[in-house]
This record gives C-alpha cells, structure tokens and sequence, in this order.
C-alpha cells in the first residue's frame, strides 16, 4: 500500500542529491523514452500497417525488414522540421500546448500496473488520478488551437474540448461499477482481486475478471471503451480532426517536434485509455485462470514480473489493435450524433449499469459470477 | 355461505361498471359481460338453494360495522349499541328469492341480447340492468333495513333510467319522471319508518327486531302521538305502496311501461315491484305486532287487485293490460300478507314473477314481431309464432288460476286466507267478495288479451304478413319460464290439495315454515279456527274454480266465438266504461287537483313569503345595513388607511429609496469595494477584540 | 531557506498562501472590466477558502469535516462556474459586450 | 519541510500573482490552472488525497474548460479585447491588501485559540486514506447539505441550459 502522499514524501526523498528539476527530467525521459515513445513509434508503424493490411495494401516496408524502421524514419523527418509558429499566434501558449497533453498522457503511466511487481506508484486514489491527470489535456488541445490563429483549428479545439469534458461523464461512471465491486479505488488492488486460479482455493476477495463479474459491468466495459475512444478522439469520434471539414483540425498549424509531441501525446492516450480496460475490467496482468505465483514452486520475482508485464502488454495491444480495426471500420459521426450518443446513450446506459451493478453486489452479497458458478459461499 | 352469496351482487356491480366504462370499446358492446355476470349469479345463487331443497332449512349472516355512531340510544333500549352494522342474512327466504331473481334476471338478460339487438345505446341498457340485478340482489341478501333502503333507491334509479331509457320520446321521460317521482313519496315516508325503527330499537337489522318484537320490547313508545308500531308499520306500508304500485300510487306502474318489454318483465313485473311485498315479508312480525296496520295492508291490496283487473278490461295495448294485471297480482300479494297469509303472499310473489315475466317477454316477443303493441292490430299469430303462443298460453292458464298452474296454488291459498280472515273477523267482507270477483276478471281479461292476440284473423295483413317467430335466444327464456309456470314446481300436479296428496311437493312449505318460526310467526291455531280455515279453504277452491271459469267462459264467447258484441257492452255502460278507460281519473286527480290546486298554491305561497318577508324584509334590509356600515367604512378607509398609513408608507418607502439609490450605481466592483471595506472594519475590530 | 520551508508545511504557511489567493482574488474582481476576469477572481477566493478550510482540518481538529466543506465549496464552485458562463454568454448576446459596467440597466 | 510542498506553495502564489495583474484575460485563466494544481498539491500534503483529485478533476477538467470556451466564444468569434485591466488600481490594490493581512492576522490569532495537534498525529492524518471516510460522512452526518448541493448542481445545469439556449 504506497499512500499517495507518501509517495510525495518519497519523492522528497530521492530529491536527496540531484536538484528536483534533475529528477522531474530524469523520471520523464525514463518514463517516455522507457515506454511512451517507443509505443508511440511503433503505434504508428502498426497502425500503417493494419491499415494497409485492410486495405489490401503492403504499407510501409522500405526502411528496415518489413519497414520495421519506419517509425524511426518518420521521427527523424520530424525533427528535422522547422520550428514554426504561426504570424499573429501566441507564441508562449502555442509552445506550453503540447506539453499540456504529453503530461497529461504520460503522468497516468505511473499509476498503470504492468505487474504485480512493477507499478510506477499504486496510490490509494489511482483512479481518480488516472482520470484527474488525463483532463490535462483537454486545455492543452483547446489553448493550441486558439494560439494557432486559425479558424479551423479552433473549431477542432472546441470540438476536441467539448467531447472530452462530455464523454468524461460517462467514462467515470463505467468505472463507478468496478470501484463499487472492489471497494477501492487502488488499482492494484483492483487487479489484485480479478485473479482466479483452477489451481488451489481462492480467496474471498478475488473474482474472476471484472468484465465477467455480472452482465452489468460486461456491458460497462464496452461503455468505457466507447467512452474512451471519444475521448481519445479516435475514429469513430475523430471529429476535432475531421480531415474533410476542418483540414486537421487543431494541429493543423503545428509540425515537426511540435506536432510530434501532439500525436506522442494521442497514442499515449489511446494506450492509457487501453491499460486502463484491461486493467479495471480485462484482469490486469492476470493469466486466466492460472496463478503463476501459486503453481507449487516458486519462481524468480523478476520472471514473474517479465511474466506479467508481457501479459499485460498482450492484453493492452489487443484493446488498441480494436481500436486501430475500427478506425477503418466505422465512419465518422457527426457533431450532434456525438453529443446525443454521449447524453442520451451512454450516460443513462451507464447510470443504468452503476444501480445494476449496485443491486447485483445487494442481492448476491457481492460475489461475482465466476464464484457463484464455483458455489462458493 | 354468507360471504359468498355476496358475490351474487357483486358480479352484477362489477359488470355495471366494466359496461358503463368500456362497455361502448368491447365486442358486441359488451353485452356477455352482464350476461356472464347474471350467470354467475345464478350459478352461486343455486347451491344456497339446493341446500334449502335438500336441508329443507338454510340460515346463515355475515355482518360488518359499517360505521360508530356516537349517541345513538334506543328509545327501547333493547340495543344500545351505537354501530351500524350491516350484513348478509341468508334464510329461506333469501334462498328462494336469490334462486327467483337470479333465474329470472338471467332468462331476460339473455332474451334482452336478442330483443335490444341493434338498439342505440346498447350497451347502456346492460349497464343499467346489471346494475338494477346489484340492487335488487343486494336487497334480497341485505340483513337491516338500511342497505336495504339503499338498494331499493339504487333500483328506482335504474328503474328511472331505464323507463326513460328511449329518451327521445318525450311519453318515456314524462313517464319515467312520474315513476321516479311518484315512487319518491313512497320512499320518504319509508325512510321516516327507518328512522322510527332507530329511534325505537336503534337498530334496523331483521333478526333484532323480530327478536325485540316477540320480546315485546317498546310496545307502547309513541311517535307524535302514535303508537310507535303502529307508525313505523304504517311507513312501512306506504313504502311497499309507492314500490308495488299499490292504490293510491299506482299510477306510475302502467306509464313505465314506455321502457323497453324486457325491462318491464324483469323490473316491472318480477322482481323490483315484488320487493315491496318481500319488504312487507320481511317485516311481517312488526306489522302483525301494531294490530292495526294489517287490516289497511288488506283493504289497500284487495282494492288494488279489484280497481287495476277492472281498467285492465278495457285497454288495448298488450302491454298496458300486462301493467295492471300485474297491479292487481301485487294487490293480492299485499292482501295475502294483511289476511295473515303470509305464505301464500310469498308463494305468489315467486310464482308470479315467473309466470308474468313469462307474459311480459311473451308480449315483447310479439311486440318485436308485429311491431306494434296495440292488439287491435293483432290477431291470428298463433300460427305465426307457435311457441310463443304456447308458452304465452300456458302463463295466462297460470294467472287465471286454473288448476295444474302455479298460479292457482297461490291465488287460492290467498282467497282462502282472505275468506277465513273474514270469516274471524267478523265485518271484513269486503277483502274476500274484492279477492274473488278480481280473480273472475283477471281471467277475463287475461284471455280477452291471447284471444285477441293469437286467435281470430289478422285485422292488420301487412304486420301479421311480417310477423314470424323469434330466434333461439329469446324463446328458450319463454320456455324456461313457461315450464316454471306448472303447479307441479311448487306444490304438485294440480295444485288442489286435496287432490295433490297423492303426489305432494311440499319444499315451498318446509322451507316457508321455517321461515315463520325464524320471524316468530308460527301459526298455532285453534281448533276452532282450525275448522274455520278448513271450511274457508274448501269453499275458497270451489269459489276460485267457479270464478276463473267463468271469466274464461264469457272472455271465449265475447272474443273467442263473438257471440256477445264487445261494442255493444261498451256503449251500455258508457259512462263506467268511460270511468275505466280513463282509470278512474288518477291522474287527473293527481294532476289537476292534488298538484295544481294543493301543491301548486302552497309553491306559491311559499314563493310569495319568499319574495315578500325573506327578500324583502331579511336580504333589502341586510343590504341598507350593509350600506350605512359601508359609508362609513368607506370613510375611515379613504382618509386613515389610504391618506395616512398606505400613503404615508409609500411616502416613506420612497424616501428610503431615494437614500438607498444612491449606493446602486449597477457596478459590480463598487459594490465588492463597499463589502470590502466593511470586512476590513469587522477584522480590525476582531483583532482588537483578539488582543 | 529552512526557515522558509519549515513555515510553508506549518499552519501558518497555509493561512498565508490562502490569504495571498483571497487578497489577490479581490483584486481581480476589483480591477477587471471584464465579466469572465471577475469569475476568475471568485475562483481564486474560493480557493483561498478551500485552503483554509483543509489546512484546519489538518493542523488543528484533526476531522474530515473541513474537508468535506472545502468539498461542498468546489462542487458550489463549478454550479457557479456553469451559471455565471451561460449568463455571461446571454449577456453577450443581448449587449454585444461583456463589460461587467455595461450590466446597469437597473441602476437608481 | 517539504520541498515540493514549498515548491507547489510559490507555483501556487505565483501564478495567482499572474492571474491578478496579467492584462490578459486568456493568460490569467491559463494560469489560474496552475494555481489549482498548485493547490491541489498543497491539498494532498494536507491529507486531502481525495479532495485533490477532486480538485483537479473539477477545476482543470471542469471549471477551467468551461472559463477557456468563454473566453474563446465571447473573444475570438466576436474579437473582444483580451486586454481590460482598469488604469485605476491603486484603491483596489491598497483595498484588497489591506483585506489580506487583516484576513491573516485575524486567522493568525485566531490559530491560538485551538490547541495545536502533535507531530505524530498530524504524520497520522496525513497518511490515512480519506476517500472512506469522506464516502461515509458524505451518506451519514452530511447527508441532507450533500443532497441538497445535488439538487443545487441539477438546478445550475438546467438554468445553464436555459440561460445559454439558442432564441
């Protein structure tokens, strides 16, 4: 249990023998380029490549085998770009935009539970934090666009601003239900409670993962998806950079580093936005039905933590290989179908999973269907 | 049982009020509901009575407090309890009248669906009926006179609405009014005897005051003078009157037949008119108890039969002769009762209702057929509609009291009773010599009535061209009804006693003497009266005999074989003809005399002390008050409230207003700088005060 | 340097902090033409109360309860925030301004 | 002594320092978000984990978004001035400071009245989780102001809605 301000105190005292800016920097370039940039590279190569894949296409496969490369290609264009800000922009909030949205993207990694063993902070309110730290990046996309000086580009952030502050809504109340069956709001123990080995008793606390727990969190989780590619802007919801009425809406006056920075930014989020359904609905770094610390003989801690990371991560990437399918699935919808689907949809969908999910821990004393199946209790 | 039978009346009430609310939406509008509802009446009615057949005795109650009345206190101190309660008796009685209803009501809701066929407001029709079946069927079940009060009301109000049930003719609201009205006199002076019961027993449940009564309880309280019995039983009577028709308020009964014929089988003629007689059954110990009312029931029954049969001679409409027949059958029913013949009064009753239910559906087939109620355009239709004439038939045997027909067992007993009556009481001639010439013109009349219907030729070709014989629906209720109209149902094949020893039914005097041991009226004759009601009996069967074949006999040569002229008989006796066709002149008694020049001028004195002491003297003379205090008022309004304290208010208001103004500058930040300084004020004076 | 740090994690750090965000809130209100500069004002004050409330909460009862006021005071905070912006919005549109002084149709 | 907690107390009156002198409504707005994050920091160093959550769900993700879309509609589409600070500000600032330290002083003394609590207490509250208890508190003793400040929130939206409604 690392308690949210004993994690500050902690972080006072690293601060021992580096200036605190040394460690801020040191900790966020780990952080990206650890796991955020080189997911966001590859997200893009993938992504290329699905796209081809589905199009009938090769897709990229000049730099490197199989164009393995090309997102190093591609980063090494953009940086090499010119730096260039608008005439008549805001330079200040035109430079600060950017980075609003890489923090707020790459802060909610420290609370992602890749392990058992290996979670950047597991505070007691994750969360809360997860969705407090993600709202950064709603002013970034919003004070962008506005220094653009560029009607299409504010439109966008307007657009980009208003969906995400909607969607937030019913994003919080999807994750309502699993606050509600785990009675926290630690994400590791809300991982923690979703193992469920065949091998051996289980505990009380633990149920199968949460998606299965009753019919009202399964249908949750697909609201919380559906929520989060909103917010992510994604297709089926990219309206803020509707090519074909906005140019590119509120990036369109940004390139090289600047640019690079706003689409690190977005992959990162649609693989927070990932994490966080496997996380609070999928079982984490569980292996169905199989507790790997629980199989008779005790295994080295890091290879448990290699283990679970690597199935964490297979669980996350299929969630966003979903998301990338459904980018050349579905068309765009429009602005009021956005909004009606947001509070005339989901919302009451959601309220209606939260009493559901509430009624179902009421009248079966809170067990979940896996344990109900197994007649316990 | 009890609380079962309730049900009886409660399916009719909940279908009244599924047809009067969606009876217009559902199918056929709806009639199978009431049917049903009838139905399942007769089907809970049936086992109540089956036990009386097989027990020979049923007697069961139920009963609830409706309401605590405080204070109510007995004059007779018999039942000083302050509750009403009300309740379910079920007793012989009941039994046979819910089994007789039930039937009834059932046989004519099913001939109705064939005979209203097409009807506007259609469904309605049901409504109402199934909702007079609720009342008349809760009045039988009801154990005091209150709910009972409240059912017979219930059934004037359908009876009301269902005579003017073809509301454009304006003779069937005219004649509906006249029933509501004329029944409305009865009514009040019955709910006086209410009242007086509660005010001598303080209750008005039946088996308390029979109790009370052979107690002897209160036999000699007084109201205004009266004997208490005496009056209540008086009111009593006057309720049956205004209900059955009795002399002198029978005028409506032959006006109502302006409703449609099934209403006049079922309401007119079987049930809710007999009511009046159940009502006098009922409280039979009560009248016998005050000596007095019995011998005016008597007289009042026995003119009834006679005047009614006599008119009955000369009408023409089928229907109208079926009124008064049905009139003087009620007179013998309350004549029976005052002789002391009670059962024979309520064997009547039964009979009665079968039979002339019977004649009235009869009739209404007819009318149905020909179109026309007039019977001067009737005649030979006994080809045309052979069961119809059967059964009309075999009820008219019953009326006229020939033997083998219910009728006769019942007519009898009552003449017999009567002539002992008389034979007792040395002076009463005049009941028998009533009862018995009625019983030769009921058979005239009822015969003139088929001869001039069924037999002879067609004096109308087109009508007779057009008549034909009903569908299944309304013919198999005649037959039913035809069927029950046979002697063998009540007391055996012919209904002489004498005769029927061989063959005895005797379930209508088990179950009838039971009913008077439960009243407290078993007859425990002398041996002397013994004699004296045998002789009476025997000379009554001979006498009735005679008396029905004759009228038979004269009624085949006059209209059967026309050996006597009809015509001629009428212009010798003009002005007693005269007399007859216009009955009597009731109505313009009633109407010329009575109301206008009685109630009309007491209007109008009322009116004019209205007009001249109450307006003139009380509201003008309010109003000049009123006018002084008003000046004045008006005054010290207009110089101290408006000058001083309204004015001088707004005066102030305004002043203050001007002064508040000029902090309102509609700037927000000065506003915020005012607050501020005032917080800076309040702080410092806090930290002296800390300090 | 100490001395400072060790005053900014005491009560009095706090009390300080709120009073700086309530006496600068005032003079926002005071000093801006603008209707929405005022709201920005009212939130710092608001804040400042906040502060205050979870400072004493900490330091001296040692209860949730100043928190949970400081909780009623944000969730105040926004309904404010969401209601002054739509009049502010509406008052744009009827006099093309939002100069809080143009707001004086009902003065004296 | 806290360093971040120092740090998150400068950012905090900093940016406040921005917010009331910066000509520039948008800027002022940009850094009223650092304020609030500034005092969601002092917030969670206070023991308020939750409330600082909250704080800045509420004010960066709500509040904030909302006085931006302000700004922008009213500003860009209708090109009002951004710049609007009054000249006269010297009443407003003696005004406001002087608010300011008798506000303190005020607090100040009236801290001396409560007795202090212990160090071992104070580390104790501020390592205890408070999301629980808030939880409870808000359903137990708080529940009539907490539905009321409910239906206070459902009658803001819907006035928000209807003041801001197309004609």
């Amino acid at each position: 249990m690392v308690q949210s301000a004993q994690f500050a105190h902690s972080l006072e005292g690293w601060f021992g023998f580096l200036p605190l800016w040394g460690w801020a920097a040191i900790s966020a370039g780990l952080v990206i380029y650890m796991l955020a940039l080189p997911f966001g590279g590859l997200a893009t190569y993938i992504e290329r490549k699905i796209a081809a894949d589905m199009q009938d296409r090769i897709g990229p496969n000049r730099v490197g085998p199989i164009g393995i490369f090309q997102f190093a290609a591609d980063a090494i264009k953009m940086l090499s770009k010119e730096d260039f800000v608008p005439k008549g922009g805001d330079r200040f909030l035109f430079n600060l935009a950017p980075l609003f949205v890489v923090v707020g993207s790459c802060t909610a990694f420290a609370v992602l539970p890749l392990s058992k063993y290996l979670i950047g902070a597991d505070v007691n309110i994750g969360v809360i934090f997860l969705l407090a730290v993600t709202t950064l990046i709603a002013p970034g996309l919003l004070l962008g666009s506005w220094a653009s000086e560029n009607k299409w580009s504010l439109l966008g952030g307007l657009r980009a601003a208003s969906q995400i502050v909607s969607y937030e809504i019913p994003v919080a109340l999807s994750i309502l239900p699993v606050v509600l069956i785990s009675g926290s709001l630690q994400i590791g123990q809300i991982v923690e409670q979703q193992g469920w080995t065949v091998f051996g008793e289980n505990p009380a606390t633990n149920h199968f993962w949460n998606a299965f727990h009753n019919p009202f969190t399964f249908f949750s989780m697909f609201l919380l998806f559906v929520g989060g590619l909103a917010e992510t802007n994604r297709i089926p919801f990219d309206l803020p950079e509707a090519e074909s009425e906005l140019v590119s809406g509120f990036n369109t006056e940004f390139s090289g580093m600047r640019f690079g920075l706003y689409a690190l930014g977005e992959f990162c989020d649609v693989f927070v936005m990932s994490a966080m359904v496997t996380a609070l609905y999928l079982g984490g770094w569980h292996i169905p039905f199989l507790d790997i610390e629980k199989l008779g003989f005790a295994l080295p801690t890091g290879l448990v933590a290699f283990i679970q990371f690597h199935m964490f991560m297979i669980k996350t990437l299929l969630v966003v290989f979903v998301v990338m399918w459904l980018r050349w699935t579905l068309p765009r919808l429009r602005v009021d179908q956005l909004m009606g689907m947001c509070w005339k949809g989901l919302l009451p969908l959601a309220f209606f999973n939260v009493l559901g999910t509430a009624l179902w821990m009421w009248v079966f004393k809170g067990q979940s269907l896996m344990q109900l199946l197994a007649g316990h209790g | 049982m009890a609380q079962q039978a309730l049900l009886i009346a409660l399916f009719p009430l909940v279908a009244f009020v599924i047809q009067a609310l969606f009876g217009k939406k559902l199918p056929r509008h709806g009639d199978f509901v009431s049917v049903l509802a009838i139905f399942g009446s007769f089907v809970v009615a049936t086992p109540i009575f089956m036990k009386l057949l097989t027990d020979g005795h049923v007697f069961d109650t139920f009963q609830v407090t409706w309401m605590a009345l405080p204070g109510v206190e007995a004059a007779g101190k018999l039942n000083s309890a302050v509750n009403v309660v009300v309740g379910v008796l079920i007793n012989n009685l009941t039994a046979i009248m819910l089994f007789m209803v039930t039937l009834c009501a059932s046989l004519i809701h099913l001939f109705s669906t064939g005979y209203m066929h097409g009807e506007e407001r259609y469904h309605l029709f049901f409504a109402y009926i199934s909702l007079f079946s609720a009342g008349m069927l809760g009045l039988v079940l009801s154990d005091n006179l209150l709910t009972f009060f409240m059912c017979w009301e219930l059934m004037g109000l359908c009876s009301y609405l269902l005579i003017g049930f073809y509301y454009k003719k304006p003779s069937a609201i005219n004649a509906s009014i006249k029933a509501f009205m004329t029944t409305r006199v009865g009514d009040t002076m019955f709910f006086l005897g209410i009242a007086g019961l509660y005010y001598v027993y303080g209750t008005s449940n039946f088996m308390a005051i029979y109790k009370a009564i052979e107690s002897g309880v209160a036999s000699n309280i007084t109201i205004a003078g009266f004997p208490a019995l005496a009056f209540i039983g008086f009111m009593v009577m006057m309720g049956t009157v205004g209900k059955s028709a009795q002399f002198p308020l029978h005028v409506w009964l032959p006006d109502a037949m302006e409703g449609p014929t099934p209403v006049s089988a079922l309401i007119h003629a079987a049930t809710m008119v007999a009511a009046g007689v159940f009502l006098l059954i009922r409280m039979f110990p009560l009248l016998e108890a005050s000596h007095v009312v019995l011998p005016v029931v008597a007289y009042v029954g026995a003119i009834t039969a006679f005047l009614a049969a006599c008119i009955a001679i000369v009408q023409v409409d089928i229907k109208k002769v079926l009124a008064y027949s049905t009139i003087s059958q009620l007179g013998y029913m309350v004549m029976g009762v005052g002789v002391g013949a009670f059962a024979p009064g309520f064997m009547h009753l039964v009979t009665h209702a079968c039979f002339k239910a019977c004649l009235f559906l009869c009739s209404g087939s007819v009318i149905h057929s020909v179109h026309t109620q007039d019977m001067r355009e009737m005649g030979g239709l006994k080809s045309k509609m052979p069961i119809t004439f059967a059964t009309m038939f075999i009820a008219t045997l019953a009326i006229s009291g020939v033997p083998g027909f219910s009728g006769f067992v019942s007519k009898d007993r009552i003449l017999g009773g009567a002539l002992a009556y008389s034979m007792e009481h040395h002076g009463h001639y005049l009941i028998p010599l009533l009862g018995f010439a009625t019983a030769g013109i009921t058979a005239f009349y009822m015969f003139r009535m088929i001869y001039m219907t069924f037999f002879g030729h067609a004096r109308d070709e087109h009508k007779h061209h057009h008549a034909h014989e009903q569908p299944l629906t309304m013919t198999i209720p005649l037959m039913i009804l035809a069927a029950l109209s046979f002697a063998i149902v009540f007391a055996g094949p012919t209904g002489i006693e004498s005769v029927d020893h061989i063959m005895p039914v005797k379930w209508f005097d088990h179950a009838l003497e039971g009913a008077q041991k439960e009243m407290g009226i078993a007859e425990h004759l002398s041996p002397e009266s013994e004699a004296i009601h045998h002789h009476a009996h025997g000379l009554a069967l001979m006498l009735s005999l005679a008396v029905a074949g004759l009228g038979i006999f004269i009624s085949s040569i006059t209209y059967l074989k026309h050996l006597i002229n009809a015509e001629s008989i009428k212009r010798m006796t003009g002005p007693l003809y005269t007399l007859l066709w216009n009955k009597y002149y009731f109505d313009e008694l009633y109407l010329g005399v009575l109301i206008q020049k009685g109630l009309l001028n007491f209007n109008r004195m009322l009116a004019m002390f209205d007009d001249k002491v109450v307006d003139r003297i009380f509201v003008d003379g309010w109003r000049d008050i009123t006018m002084v205090v008003k000046s004045v008022i008006g005054r010290f309004d207009d110089v101290v409230v408006d000058r001083v304290m309204v004015d001088g208010t707004a005066d102030v208001t305004a002043g203050g207003g001007w002064v508040l103004r000029q902090f309102q500058t509609g700037k927000v930040q000065q506003y915020l700088v005012l607050t501020m300084i005032v917080i800076i004020v309040a702080l410092f004076y806090a930290n002296l005060g800390l300090k | 340097m100490n001395h400072l740090m060790q005053f900014s994690s005491s009560l009095q750090g706090y009390l300080a902090v709120g009073a700086i965000l309530f006496s600068l809130g005032v003079f926002c209100v005071l000093t801006r033409k603008n209707a929405i500069g005022i709201l920005l004002g009212i939130e710092l004050i608001l804040n400042a109360a906040g502060i205050n409330f979870v400072a004493f909460s900490k330091f001296r009862t040692g209860l949730i309860d100043g928190q949970i006021v400081a909780l009623f005071i944000m969730l105040i905070a926004a309904a404010e925030a969401a209601v002054a912006l739509a009049v502010i919005l509406r008052f744009y549109r009827l006099k093309q301004t939002i100069d809080a002084d143009e707001a004086s149709i009902m003065r004296n | 002594m806290n360093k971040v907690l120092l740090l998150a107390e400068i950012l905090t009156v900093a940016s406040a320092l921005i917010v009331g002198f910066h000509p520039n409504i948008l800027y002022a707005s940009v850094f009223l978000l650092f304020t609030f994050c500034g005092v969601a920091v002092m917030f969670l160093f206070a023991g308020a984990d939750f409330l600082a959550g909250a704080q800045v769900i509420i004010y960066v993700g709500g509040v904030t978004i909302l006085i931006l879309f302000a700004i922008m509609l009213t500003q860009w589409l209708y090109k009002i001035k951004l710049a609007d600070i009054r000249n006269k500000m010297v009443v407003p600032a003696l005004l406001s400071a002087a608010v300011g330290v008798f506000l303190y002083r005020a607090l100040h003394q009236m801290v001396a009245a409560l007795p202090p609590q212990t160090p071992e207490a104070l580390e104790k509250f501020t390592a205890t989780p408070k999301t629980a208890a808030i939880g409870q508190a808000l359903l137990g003793g708080y529940l009539f102001p907490f539905e009321a400040i409910t239906i206070l929130l459902l009658g803001a939206m819907v006035g928000a809605v209807w003041l801001a409604r197309p004609e």
